[in-house]
């Protein structure tokens, strides 16, 4: 394989878990509602997911259907996610605090809350949690006939990823549509943009607020476990999930607050993180790895000199809403 | 047409809400918190009284725990103290983990290279001087830009972080590693250590000192003032004349420099060397301490008091119970979460329709 | 019968069992240990406190550890001295163990202690295995012999690492003479993602085995993936990559575990450093996967194990290497000034380097010098 | 009439926090009638048609739409009942289009047809002959666009019941007439039209019916055709007020500030200001007018040295001194050398004071950088504050109680107190009674023409045209930047105003 194939073919396979992440994070926004603790989520789904797999596996022994290990695993991600973003919904739309201040605090909490799972299930299991090399492929290998891989040149381009990225595309794609073309995509972005406005126009606040934040750290927690299922080796690791929230946080401002971009978004940070093993540049490493950040400053600069209305964030973003405030 | 049912209840904004009230529904809170945690031990089957004791000894019980646990507070209500004057002029400064970073950086130069040719106390101030300015000049990069065109200062600070924990790395991997290889900064010559009182190195003493000033600088001084205009309405500020930009750039290194100085505080006094991890999340935890102390200096240290003491407490619960540290984490969370709702009953009544209707005959 | 002698142990990790490597073989070697010493009369009673690597955080569990009454902890990374060392000066009636690093070499308290393994034994036979596999290869036609390029995954490129894939490249180049290797550092101990990337990273540049000195196995079950073989380090690797791995090795840590507790039941003192070898039982190889294995590498095996153990074989014999095409003739190995610059002890004699060598010189390794045929692919870590 | 009746109140009362702005208001509103709801400040007339269009909720009482009883909690509800309403803010998306906003919760197919929307629209513009681009987004609308948006939407939906708060405050007088004639259609056609505005004259010639509020209780109603402007106020205020602006003539007038060629470009490259000519004397008024947006806010500014300006001279006579050049100088020193603003934004709070700080801590925005060393200075500030709060009869529970609380009519005195305070030479306010009841508003007038009187040169920049009309010496009529006539307000008629707003008269560009 060429180096310059081989380098996307990774940068797609490290990207896909933050694109779950960002566009998770992308709904939230769209809905005013900056939710920092995606950090948190993606611990959260990454701890449950590997959980929900782990002892679905152990429940099931030698009958294990990697088809519902998955579905179990993405539900459980899912669930995580969610549920850490309904604490931080109940708190920031109905009791109204700080946005800020609750993410980080779900920063917190998430990221306990997956490193206690995750060492918890050591301390039960009286050893490291695995799951099966049957289901590990399961998760990490295509899902497509090996003859379409081996076509020359694109096969493993098209063909050869784990099955969470072309999902992935697919609800980008969905999102992208949804947001932008759909009656409730518009009402949607209304509620990101000015509540009191959509709120006059009939539209029920709380209700786009709660939906799209808690679909939103599901998605978010998926990232989580898509991450820890495939490149992480479907093995808990200290900290191991440390800062690809964070990441994906960032690759928002990247795209724009737009979900389709957040497939190449994803692509290209995934290149970024990847870069220094495959590209030897006369740089520390250390330096190296820090480019997907300073790629983020950049871009967040060159937004904020450009403009643009259609490339600010939501107007409302980060602001609490009480109708009868003033 | 169809017919909407009356809602069970609905919010009103409370009037003038009262001290004693407000107290009560923050001790409240509190207790709920523990409550919540409780459960939580229970869940995991463990006695949650016996979870809290062991928090509570393992924090507070012995000289030691003490020790410790003031001085996981120590940079806690440092750093709180130097969000604040941010978030007062809600510049959402998020960056001071990094600016921690730089501080220690700024310190670490110093100690490594000067340690035998400098006595030790001249040799403190100026790693003192060099963590604060470091951390100034880190936090005055988000300040320009944001002066200048705007740019969101919440990312820009949180990506900040990034970018210096990976100077570190580099630091430590390169010109400053101590064993090839090792990816290790020596340990800090003696001379470069921050002197202990009381078995605590005496960070503590400068972070009270720092307490009294913020305090001070917030509510009586020129700056603390234009701060205070500039966080209601950049707009009546700049028709007051001050320099938005220049107050918010100054701000901002006040902030940084402050940050900074935690930086040195933790660098020479706690781990007498440099890594990268050497703010640990605590620019993260401060900004809930500043903001749960509603930007009250002497608020932030009964909060930070209370973090340290649920951190090193349930870091103990490892070995006490085989409860995994992270437990420290979740219950840290709990308690943020409960006391962040709780502002909202203190600020708004639930009016329920059952009420209303007395209400309204009463009327 | 007298009653049996109870004390409390402190152990302090790097990581937990997850890693399933480094950290886990600790764990394993405190159940053994705790095994032999019940059999001598001594209750072990373990306090062990996770995913600590460095700085205060490692002080204050230290400082834990010995309020919660632990007699002697140990410390199982490098990186954990520093902090170690500040404890441990301020409790001298308690035992510190500070794992793969060198303090009590300098600093001047009693109570402070160093212990390694011979692991440049392990890795060497780990590498004959390598090569035979892929000495096999080239026999079979499968590859070319200049396509004999190992992969390496590092995780910093510090002394012991590089001690420890240049035994392992000697050992494969001692049954595979074309063989390479190529060495990608990941910057740290332990992080699945990054192993998995680098090791990724050595496959699509040619790389048709990997080994690794990091923690994790994502080495293997990449190295699975894309059907090149691997062998592995601290634990065995084969259940995560039945058709890639051909073989672990680690240091079991019973043997030190036992020598020093019982010393410290005992009121002994015991030695302030420590190094045993294959002879000794202190590294261990796991079970060779038969099934993927090149034709007579048992046999191999135990003919090298045999030499190793009879002092016929010296893992770093000065003529089976070069750096920058010169025979090497004198190494220092200690650093006594404190400037990372070794000043003392000549680790060179009867034409071996003699690395991890104890009592003469130090357990913690030393050999870090760039031999000919390592390309390493990053260098600043 | 009961049939009739489109919507009636019963017993309705709301309170936030403490302040009651509803209590127990009956109120009835027929179908094919306009009803005017006046009354003061804060009288509670937005309140209690939001509670009918959704956005509050009763604290007690009951609302029947049609004879009905019905409970509404949300704006959606408000729809089902056809209540329609346009408010007193702007409630646009900026980022969206004109059509995007008028379809912005309406229930339909998921997919969005907005070319069938946008049709639609056309349609309505087309019959109530209204200029409207349904593709244009609403960042790029003028104020007036933006209004006739907001009336497209109620009439896309088809209410019953339309309510307008306020919807005349930012229209010329010509687009207001097309309003009017609007309402009056829609009234012919069955509707029930609801307006609220502080115009009486609006009132006589549009509605048939006032109701009428006093400190959030109903106070009466009346025919239209049984009252006059004088009763009105009367029953708006409780008591009998005079409703004449006197206007003394001017002392000793002498150029105080000649602005020349003065050319003002905003930070997105747009010039907001076109060679702008004009002189304001000492010891008069001069009225500004101009469709909103038309660059008043930036002359003034660039004169305070808030903005730059990008070309020509503003020269400052104080009295008895040399002649000094403003542009290019710093705020401080402009105001230090005597020229003072308060500018009422729409939001109040949003130039001028801060909302969280009493009225000392507002003072202290003069005076914060007086005095040596790093501290503040409360005294003087906090004596200047009590004077303020005497003399203008500020009702505030304390000098430091947050002014953000005061009522809105204080918040405007404690701003133009302020600035007159300082003894400026010149005093330039803009829209200072904007949304004040007609009592504040006279305060106000009279504080102004004191000011004149003791021979500062006042600008004021206003809203309503009769005002300036009756208040002003001369008139200066901006239009898109440009000055497009200064007028002597005594020999001036509205309709030559209103002209001048919105066409650049060839010739423009006299200096009186
Ligand atoms: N959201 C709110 N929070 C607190 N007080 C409010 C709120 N809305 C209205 N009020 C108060 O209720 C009272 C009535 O206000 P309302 O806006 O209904 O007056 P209004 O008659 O429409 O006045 P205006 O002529 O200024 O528009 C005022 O005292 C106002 O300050
Ligand atoms: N945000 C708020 N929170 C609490 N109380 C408020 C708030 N806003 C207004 N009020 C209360 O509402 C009252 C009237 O406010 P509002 O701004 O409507 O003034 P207003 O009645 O229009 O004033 P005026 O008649 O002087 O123009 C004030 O006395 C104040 O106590
Ligand atoms: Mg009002
Ligand atoms: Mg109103």
């Amino acid at each position: 394989m060429n180096a310059v194939i081989a380098l996307i073919f990774n940068a797609i396979l490290n990207g896909t878990p933050l694109m779950y992440g960002t566009m998770g994070e992308i709904l939230t926004e769209k809905s005013g509602n900056l939710n920092l603790g995606v950090e948190g989520l993606m611990y959260m789904g990454g701890a449950l997911g590997l959980a929900g797999a782990f002892y679905y596996e152990k429940a099931a022994g030698a009958g294990v259907n990697g088809l519902l290990a998955m579905v179990i695993a993405i539900a459980c991600a899912f669930l995580a996610g969610a549920l850490g973003s309904l604490i931080f919904s109940v708190i920031t739309i109905s009791l109204r605090a700080n946005q800020n201040v609750t993410g980080l605090a779900l920063a917190i909490f998430g990221t306990g809350v997956g490193q206690f799972v995750g060492e918890y299930m050591r301390t039960m299991e009286g050893g490291y949690i695995a799951v099966s090399n049957e289901l590990k492929n399961f998760f990490q290998n295509a899902p497509f006939p090996q003859t379409l891989q081996n076509i020359p040149v694109v096969g493993k381009l098209l063909f050869g990823h784990n099955i969470f990225v072309y999902l992935g595309v697919l609800l980008a794609l969905a999102m992208g549509f949804f947001i932008s073309r759909t009656r409730w995509g518009l009402n949607l972005r209304s509620v990101g943009e000015s509540p009191a406005t959509a709120d006059a126009a009939g539209i029920n606040i709380a209700r786009y607020k709660y939906l799209a934040t808690v679909m939103g750290g599901g998605i978010s927690g998926i990232g989580g476990m898509v991450y820890i299922m495939t490149i992480a080796g479907c093995v808990w690791n200290h900290e191991g999930l440390a800062g690809v929230g964070w990441l994906a946080v960032a690759l928002v401002i990247f795209c724009l607050w737009r979900p389709v971009n957040a497939i190449w978004g994803s692509v290209l940070f995934g290149a970024l993180m990847i870069l220094y093993l495959r590209v030897q540049l006369p740089i520390p490493s250390e330096i190296y790895k820090i480019l997907p950040y300073v790629v983020t400053l950049v871009v967040l600069i060159f937004t904020s000199l450009r403009k643009k209305r259609e490339d600010q964030p939501p107007e409302s973003l980060g602001i609490a809403y009480f109708r009868e405030e003033r | 047409m169809r017919s909407h049912r009356e809602p069970l209840f609905h919010l009103a904004k409370q009037g003038d809400v009262s001290g004693r009230r407000a107290w009560a529904i923050r001790l409240a809170s509190f207790v709920l918190a523990i409550f919540i945690g409780g459960l939580i031990f229970l869940f995991l089957g463990h006695n949650p009284f016996r979870a809290y004791g062991e928090i509570i000894t393992g924090s507070l019980g012995r000289k030691t725990a003490l020790r410790q646990t003031i001085k996981i507070a120590v940079p806690l209500l440092g750093t709180a103290l130097a969000i604040a004057p941010c978030f007062k002029m809600r510049f959402w400064n998020i960056g001071a983990e990094g600016q921690i970073t730089a501080g220690a950086i700024g310190a670490t130069f110093f100690a490594l290279n000067y340690a035998n040719r400098l006595p030790s106390p001249l040799l403190l101030t100026i790693m003192g001087l060099s963590g604060v300015l470091c951390g100034a000049l880190w936090a005055l990069i988000p300040a320009i830009f944001k002066a200048r065109w705007g740019t969101n200062e919440t990312l820009f600070t949180l990506m900040m972080n990034y970018i210096v924990i990976g100077m570190v790395k580099y630091l430590q991997g390169g010109p400053w590693e101590g064993k090839p290889g090792s990816q290790i900064i020596p340990n800090f010559n003696n001379a470069a250590v921050l002197p202990k009182v009381l078995g605590v190195h005496c960070g503590w003493i400068m972070v009270l000192i720092l307490t009294l000033f913020i305090f001070i600088y917030m509510n009586y001084s020129k700056h603390g003032y234009e701060i205070s205009v500039i966080g209601e309405s950049p707009k009546t500020a700049r028709y007051a004349g001050m320099d938005v930009g220049r107050v918010t750039r100054r701000t901002m290194m006040l902030s940084g420099g402050m940050c900074g100085l935690v930086g040195y505080m933790v660098a020479s006094g706690a781990n007498m060397t440099l890594y990268h991890n050497v703010a640990d999340g605590v620019g993260f935890t401060a900004i809930t301490v500043a903001w749960l102390s509603q930007l009250n200096p002497f608020a932030m240290i009964a909060i930070s008091l209370l973090l340290a003491i649920l951190d090193k407490g349930a870091g103990t619960l490892q070995t006490a119970m085989q409860v995994p540290t992270s437990i420290s984490d979740i219950i840290t969370g709990i308690f943020l979460f409960c006391m962040l709702a709780c502002e909202f009953f203190i600020n708004y009544r639930i009016l329920f329709s059952g009420g209303r209707k007395k209400e309204a005959k009463e009327g | 019968q007298a009653e049996n002698k109870s004390i409390k142990v402190g152990l302090v990790c790097i990581g937990d069992e997850n890693d399933q490597g480094y950290t886990y073989n600790f764990i394993r070697g405190t159940e053994t240990a705790t095994e032999v010493l019940a059999g001598k009369g001594i209750d072990v009673e373990w306090q062990i406190k996770f995913n600590l690597i460095e700085g205060d955080p490692v002080a204050v569990a230290n400082e834990e550890l010995v309020e919660d009454g632990c007699a002697i902890i140990f410390n199982n990374s490098y990186g954990q001295e520093p902090a170690m060392l500040t404890i441990a000066a301020e409790y001298p009636e308690v035992q510190f163990v500070a794992m793969t690093n060198e303090g009590s070499w300098k600093d001047d308290l009693d109570n402070t202690h160093n212990a390694f393994a011979r692991i440049h034994e392990g890795r060497y036979i780990a590498g004959v295995v390598a090569g035979m596999k892929l000495q096999e290869m080239i026999d079979k036609g499968e590859i070319a012999p200049e396509q004999a390029i190992i992969g390496y995954v590092g995780a910093y490129s510090f002394a012991e690492v590089v001690s420890g894939y240049s035994a392992y490249f000697l050992g494969a180049r001692s049954v595979c003479p074309s063989v390479t290797m190529k060495v990608q550092f990941v910057g740290s101990w332990s992080d699945a993602t990054l192993e998995a990337n680098a090791a990724q990273a050595l496959i699509d540049q040619d790389c048709v085995l990997i080994s690794q000195h990091s923690d994790n196995t994502t080495p293997a079950t990449t190295a699975e993936k894309n059907g090149v073989f691997h062998t592995g380090y601290n634990a065995d690797m084969m259940p995560a990559a039945p058709k890639a791995s051909l073989i672990s090795t680690r240091i079991d840590w019973t043997n030190y575990f036992v020598y020093a507790i019982e010393s410290v039941a005992n009121g002994e003192t015991f030695d302030a450093d420590y190094s045993k070898g294959l002879a000794e039982g202190d590294i261990a190889l796991t079970t060779l996967n038969e099934e993927i294995c090149a034709e007579g590498t048992r046999e191999k095996m135990d003919e090298v194990i045999d030499a190793i153990i009879k002092g016929e074989l010296e893992v770093f014999d000065t003529s089976t290497f070069t750096v920058n095409g010169e025979v090497v003739e004198s190494f220092l190995a200690i650093d006594m000034t404190g400037d990372f610059v070794p000043d003392e002890g000549e680790a060179i004699w009867d034409g071996a380097f003699h690395e991890s060598q104890c009592p003469e010189l130090m357990s913690a390794p030393y050999f870090n010098m760039p031999i000919d045929g390592i390309t390493r692919l990053n260098e600043a870590y | 009439m009961a049939d009739n009746c489109a919507v009636e109140l019963r017993k309705v009362s709301k309170a936030f926090g403490n302040v009651v702005a509803n209590d127990n208001i009956d109120l009835k509103i027929y179908k094919g009638e306009i009803l005017s709801l006046l009354g003061e400040n804060g009288s509670g007339k937005t309140t209690l048609m939001n509670m009918l269009s959704g956005i509050y909720y009763p604290d007690s009482g009951e609302i029947l739409v049609n004879g009905q009883q019905v409970t509404i909690t949300s704006p959606r509800d408000a729809f089902e009942y056809g209540i329609g309403m346009i408010h007193q803010h702007f409630k646009l998306i900026d980022v969206l289009s004109a059509a995007e906003n008028v379809v912005l919760g309406l229930e339909g197919p998921a997919l969005l047809d907005l070319k069938a929307v946008s049709a639609r629209m056309s349609e309505i513009a087309r019959r109530y002959n209204f200029a409207m681009d349904p593709a244009k987004k609403v960042y790029d609308m003028s104020v007036s666009e933006k209004q006739t948006l907001e009336i497209i939407k109620v009439l896309y939906r088809g209410a019953d019941i339309l309510i307008l708060d306020e919807p005349t405050a930012v229209l010329t007088p010509q687009e207001t007439q097309r309003l009017f004639e609007i309402l009056r259609s829609m009234k012919e056609n069955g509707k029930a039209i609801v307006i609220i505005t502080h115009k009486l004259h609006e009132v006589m010639e549009l509605a048939d019916r006032v109701c009428v509020l006093r400190k959030g209780c109903f106070v009466g109603e009346r025919q239209v055709s049984e009252v006059t402007p004088q009763i009105m106020t009367d029953m708006m205020v409780g008591r009998q007020v005079t409703l004449n602006i006197d206007r003394p003539e001017p002392v000793e007038p002498e150029p105080r500030l000649r602005v020349r060629d003065l050319t003002v470009v905003n930070a997105e490259g747009i010039t907001k200001l076109d060679r702008v000519n004009f002189t304001a004397m000492g010891g008069e008024i001069l009225g500004i007018a101009g469709i909103a947006g038309s660059g008043q806010k930036e002359l003034l500014e660039t004169i305070a040295g808030l903005q730059p300006a990008a070309g020509g001279s503003i020269l400052y006579t104080p009295k008895g001194q040399p002649p000094m050049e403003l542009a290019g100088k710093h705020p401080m020193q402009i105001k230090a050398a005597g020229v003072a603003m308060a500018f009422v934004p729409e939001d109040r709070l949003g130039m001028g004071l801060v909302g969280g700080m009493g009225m000392t801590g507002n003072m202290m925005l003069r005076s914060w950088r007086q005095g040596k060393g790093a501290f503040v200075h409360r005294r003087e500030p906090g004596a200047l504050a009590t004077q303020v709060k005497e003399d203008l009869e500020v009702v505030t529970p304390d000098i430091d109680y947050p002014v953000r609380r005061l009522s809105g009519g204080n918040v405007q005195k404690v701003l133009v107190g302020r600035e007159i305070a300082s003894a400026p030479s010149v005093l330039m306010t803009a829209y200072a009674v904007r949304g004040l009841d007609i009592n504040t508003s006279y305060t106000i007038y009279h504080l102004l023409n004191q000011q004149k009187q003791k021979g500062v040169a006042v600008i004021f920049v206003g809203e309503d045209l009769d005002v300036l009309l009756e208040l002003c010496d001369r008139i200066l009529v901006l239009y898109d930047g440009k000055v497009s006539g200064i007028v002597e307000a005594r020999t001036a008629t509205k309709d030559q105003l209103g002209l001048m707003m919105t066409r650049l008269q060839e010739e423009g560009e006299t200096d009186a």
